[in-house]
């Protein structure tokens, strides 16, 4: 087990300093925010003026193509700040931290942005804008971790010991996300149960769910160029003081 | 025998010393000096291992501290800033337990014998909060006593001590060294030691050598 | 070790006797936040024995979190909590024992004045076992959890709320089997599969739960 | 003087500026607590309205008094309040800084956020003004009478739980009038006298408060 | 001028000072000493109107301070052992607020000034919480300079000071005092000012004089 983490960790470990993920970053950076404009575009036009109505909705539907990758993104944005805490607690590793820091506030308004999108379809469909049923409920839950998180990364004076807090907290709130996945299957719920499958054929049609791939994936690259830049911009933050910062700084490429 | 090995300490991005390297063999006594700020306190925490360093390594007997915490955790006394007493206990319920956390077994003899020493005979029985501040200190030094380590690690001792207790703590560390123990002492107070003193001065340094590095560790 | 252990559980037990209002306070609080509701939502009692539950069990929440949060802080100010970091015993069993005091003075002494409460929300009186027991279970689980949110803001001056903020989402499990529970008893039907989920909760808290709070601790510390 | 009340309050928000968690803490409190009845107690929406009014205000009566603790807490534990003692000006101004730079961190900005938490419990949207109104000057009134418990209690190690023990049956008269009120405007009718019986407990509150806590403060210090 | 006249003081039923009476004079400086516990901070809280004393009276410029308190409060400067500074706000912050409250502003010269002489040149932007011990300390000292009052009530000044530090704040006892101002003091160090000095030392008595009387008077 141990040697298999520190080959694990030879292989990480020149990436991962400040600098070079600074460096990385920027370079990774078009590679996602050029995709995320354009599938957004894309996805936006067909989902919300070439996509039929729904034969029961209307075109109420079409919040899924917000809601639905807004979920995604909410528990798969807790996901990466849980696996920030095991690289920056276990491997110290100070990027982590700072990814982290990038991660949450975006996380954050992704899970917002799903309550949200989710309570105003709820109206329409259910009848109200809120219940108290399994799947909702955890999803509130995740923004209070979120702020949790977000509220330790700054109550310390020092910046690394709010870092190492926010990170065992988000470990320890990871219980919660088998709960938003599973809650569907384990309660009786009000709330859609999965109909996406890796494995099988989805139950939608082709017109309705193609444009929500494109969302989804839209989305996702627009997530990631985001963590992206603020990770790059909280670096330079953090290591100011440091000679490459401003030599960088210096050449005015900050 | 303390071995420190190549030291750094970081607070935030400014860098408090770096690449220290001292040895404390027994019956020395080591007084770190330095004006405010220096950074005594931060390497008094990292040798107690209430801090771990953000470079090098601690060595006790020739152990990294990493390797067997607990056998330098029980050879070391730390006695910091706060007098580290519950206040409403009283002195003896204080010092026993803080015996019976090393698990040691407190002698009615012994306690008295420690209080007498730090001038507070008879004081047993007084709860912890209706002490003054420097009574308070001599609470916690009398731990010098009621738990007998060879290791000794004080962070300005004479705060709020009177002159003569000034000198009986003189004369305690002189005793404690000659009995072949180490102490690792901050002060503002000039020392008159019956024993050998080592100094270890922190300087300030704000120049560029002390700018980070990019090591990719967290500080 | 064991001897620690027992030390550490003595001497916090003896300064909550010295200091009464350590767990008189949280049960008096617990009594008032009951007494409000009442007063400020209606005193019909079949309104309010359909909330009483629910209402017994967010006060006992509440109750708990408010007392933790000084759990760690008073050792924190007085250096007491530096020194228990250098004793030579592993630090998580040192915060089982302060756990396990504290929650002796105020959890326990909750489930004995649960009925208190229980009574006053009209409760039916076949229902109040079931309540104490989900309470006896689940305050122990909650401090426990708790004792992460207080360990990993016990050095911040005002960490006050920052507890509950931390460690509410995590009680929202317990609080909904519990209610569940004592509502499902209500209308006389079995409990078992509750409690036993409850238990569960709890053996995972007593396993993980100090391992959390020593580590948060230590972090804590090292930044003074 | 008043240059002296001015700069209290300059220090004190921005000090809360500085510590954001001052003011966010109390507010995710009381969502928090408000977003635990429905859990605990029935998700129905017809039974959430009905307790609406009463949850939301000892939602907020909670908030206010957990947060009023710290009020002279930290500036005690520093050193400040002993130098605020000191300054020429007449203590009970200071109080008075203090408590409206505070209330305008915590009870004002819950105020804004009282509407969700409403309608989260599906009162009608009618009823939220008058809801909002009662509790702009509920907070306030419940902020100054806080301040004497938070005054009495701040030499005190763990005043936590002490506070709102001493200060709550002063606010129960606030708590019943101003529910009162949100469920007569439910009902539609008018509220304006129940709106002027909170006001005069605002001034009074206003008139004797300060002074109270003032000599609350100087007790507390005297005896370190 | 500062008169303390038949001042008592009662710690619970024990008797730290009694019938005590000490005229300071302008320009006089005047050491509070005695051994720990002897009383001196109850002594100095009941001058800067912390404590009300038990029996006796406390006058400034031959008015009693229950006549006009806000008299004394504006001439005085009390710096204990806390430092009374809010962590979070940076030291210029601080200062301009203390000072503030006693209805004076600050100009940014001034304020120089008194960092550059207490050794914090550069500082005024740190906030406080990054401070070491002393670092605060000596924030709390520059008080001293930028809210001139002709009484200074300082309880161990010296705490946490290095030894450039002490000498530093010597001159300035001694400077103020040939300026015409009064300082009364406690410390446990052995003080050497240009100025002369008169020294107060409190015994610890626990003679049977000293037991309760029953007067009936709550103590
Ligand atoms: C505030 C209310 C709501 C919340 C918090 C919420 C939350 C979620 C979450 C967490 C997912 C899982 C996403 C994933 O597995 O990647 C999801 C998926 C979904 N939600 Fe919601 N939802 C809400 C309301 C609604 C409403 C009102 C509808 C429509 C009736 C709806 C329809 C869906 C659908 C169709 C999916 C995709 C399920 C799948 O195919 O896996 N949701 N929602
Ligand atoms: N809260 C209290 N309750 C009862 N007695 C107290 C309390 N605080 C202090 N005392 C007692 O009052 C006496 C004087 O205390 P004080 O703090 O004035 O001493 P001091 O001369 O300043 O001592 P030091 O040099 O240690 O600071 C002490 O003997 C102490 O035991
Ligand atoms: N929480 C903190 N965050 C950032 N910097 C800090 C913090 N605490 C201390 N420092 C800085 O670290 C440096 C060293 O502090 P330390 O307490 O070790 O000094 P010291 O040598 O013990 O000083 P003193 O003689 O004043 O006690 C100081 O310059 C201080 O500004
Ligand atoms: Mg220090
Ligand atoms: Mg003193």
């Amino acid at each position: 087990m141990m040697t298999l983490l520190r080959k694990l960790w030879a292989v990480i470990e020149p990436t991962v300093s400040p600098r070079n993920f600074h460096d990385l970053a920027g370079r990774l950076l078009p590679w996602f925010a050029w995709p995320a404009a354009v599938l957004l575009l894309l996805g936006l036009v067909w989902g919300l003026a070439i996509a039929p109505p729904d034969y029961q909705q209307g075109n109420s539907y079409r919040i899924i193509f917000i809601h639905v990758p807004s979920a995604s993104l909410a528990m798969g944005g807790y996901l990466m700040l849980a696996a920030c805490a095991v690289i920056s607690l276990v491997w110290k590793v100070k990027t982590a931290d700072m990814v982290a820091r990038a991660v949450a506030p975006a996380g954050a308004v992704f899970c917002f942005l799903a309550l949200i999108t989710g309570a105003l379809w709820g109206k329409p469909t259910w009848g109200t804008y809120w219940v108290w049923d399994a799947r909702l409920t955890s999803m509130l839950i995740l923004l209070f971790l979120y702020m949790g998180v977000i509220a330790l990364q700054h109550a310390f004076d020092e910046v690394a010991q709010g870092g190492k807090a926010a990170a065992i907290l988000a470990l320890v709130g990871v219980v919660n996300l088998p709960i938003i996945k599973y809650s569907v299957e384990w309660w009786n719920t009000l709330h859609q149960g999965s109909t996406f499958r890796i494995t099988e054929r989805p139950t939608m049609p082709p017109e309705m769910y193609l444009p929500l791939l494109v969302m989804f994936f839209g989305l996702w690259c627009l997530f990631v160029a985001v963590v992206l830049m603020r990770s790059r911009h909280i670096i330079v933050q953090r290591e100011r003081r440091t000679r490459w910062v401003r030599e960088l700084i210096a050449e005015g490429r900050a | 025998m303390l071995e420190l090995q190549h030291l750094d300490a970081w607070r935030d991005d400014r860098c408090l010393y770096r690449d220290l390297t001292v040895t404390l063999p027994a019956g020395a006594v080591l007084q770190v000096a330095g004006v405010n700020g220096a950074g005594k306190t931060t390497l008094l925490h990292t040798v107690a291992g209430l801090r771990a360093p953000d470079a090098g390594r601690v060595c006790w007997r020739g152990v990294d501290r990493r390797d067997d915490p607990e056998a330098m955790q029980r050879d070391l006394l730390f006695l910091g800033h706060l007098p580290g007493l519950k206040a409403s206990l009283s002195v003896q319920e204080n010092l026993r337990f803080l015996a019976a956390c090393r698990g040691l077994r407190l002698p009615a003899a012994l306690l008295d014998r420690a209080l007498e020493r730090v001038g507070l005979a008879g004081c047993e029985d007084a709860p912890v909060a209706q002490l003054s501040a420097g009574q308070r200190r001599r609470v916690a030094l009398a731990r010098l006593f009621t738990e007998p380590v060879p290791l000794w690690v004080l962070d300005e001792p004479f705060t709020a001590i009177d002159r003569d207790g000034v000198a009986a703590i003189e004369t305690w560390v002189a005793d404690h060294a000659e009995a072949g123990g180490s102490v690792l002492l901050t002060t503002h107070h000039a020392l008159s030691l019956r024993c050998p003193l080592a100094q270890l001065t922190l300087q300030r340094r704000v120049d560029d050598d002390m700018l980070a590095d990019d090591d990719g560790a967290l500080p | 070790m064991m001897q620690v252990f027992a030390e550490v559980l003595r001497r916090d037990l003896r300064v909550g006797m010295r200091q009464a209002s350590d767990w008189l306070n949280p049960l008096v609080f617990f009594l008032m936040v009951v007494a409000l509701v009442p007063l400020a939502v209606s005193p019909a009692p079949e309104r309010l024995q359909a909330m009483a539950a629910g209402i017994v069990w967010i006060a006992a929440l509440l109750a708990v979190l408010l007392a933790m949060d000084g759990l760690f802080r008073s050792d924190f100010d007085d250096g007491s909590l530096e020194q228990l970091l250098l004793t030579p015993a592993p630090l998580s069993l040192l915060v089982l024992a302060k756990v396990l005091a504290h929650w002796l003075q105020t959890g326990l002494t909750l489930v004995l004045v649960a009925p208190v409460a229980a009574l006053l929300l009209n409760l039916p009186v076949a229902a109040i076992p079931v309540l104490c027991l989900t309470l006896l279970i689940g305050t122990l689980t909650m401090s426990l959890v708790t004792a992460i949110g207080a360990a990993l803001t016990v050095g911040l001056r005002r960490g006050g709320v920052l507890v509950p903020l931390i460690s509410l989402p995590l009680h929202i499990p317990v609080l909904i089997f519990a209610t569940a529970a004592v509502q499902t008893a209500m209308s006389g039907l079995p409990v078992s599969g509750f409690l036993a989920l409850l238990a569960a909760f709890l053996v995972l808290a007593l396993l993980f739960a100090p391992l959390a709070a020593a580590a948060a601790l230590r972090l804590s510390l090292s930044g003074g």
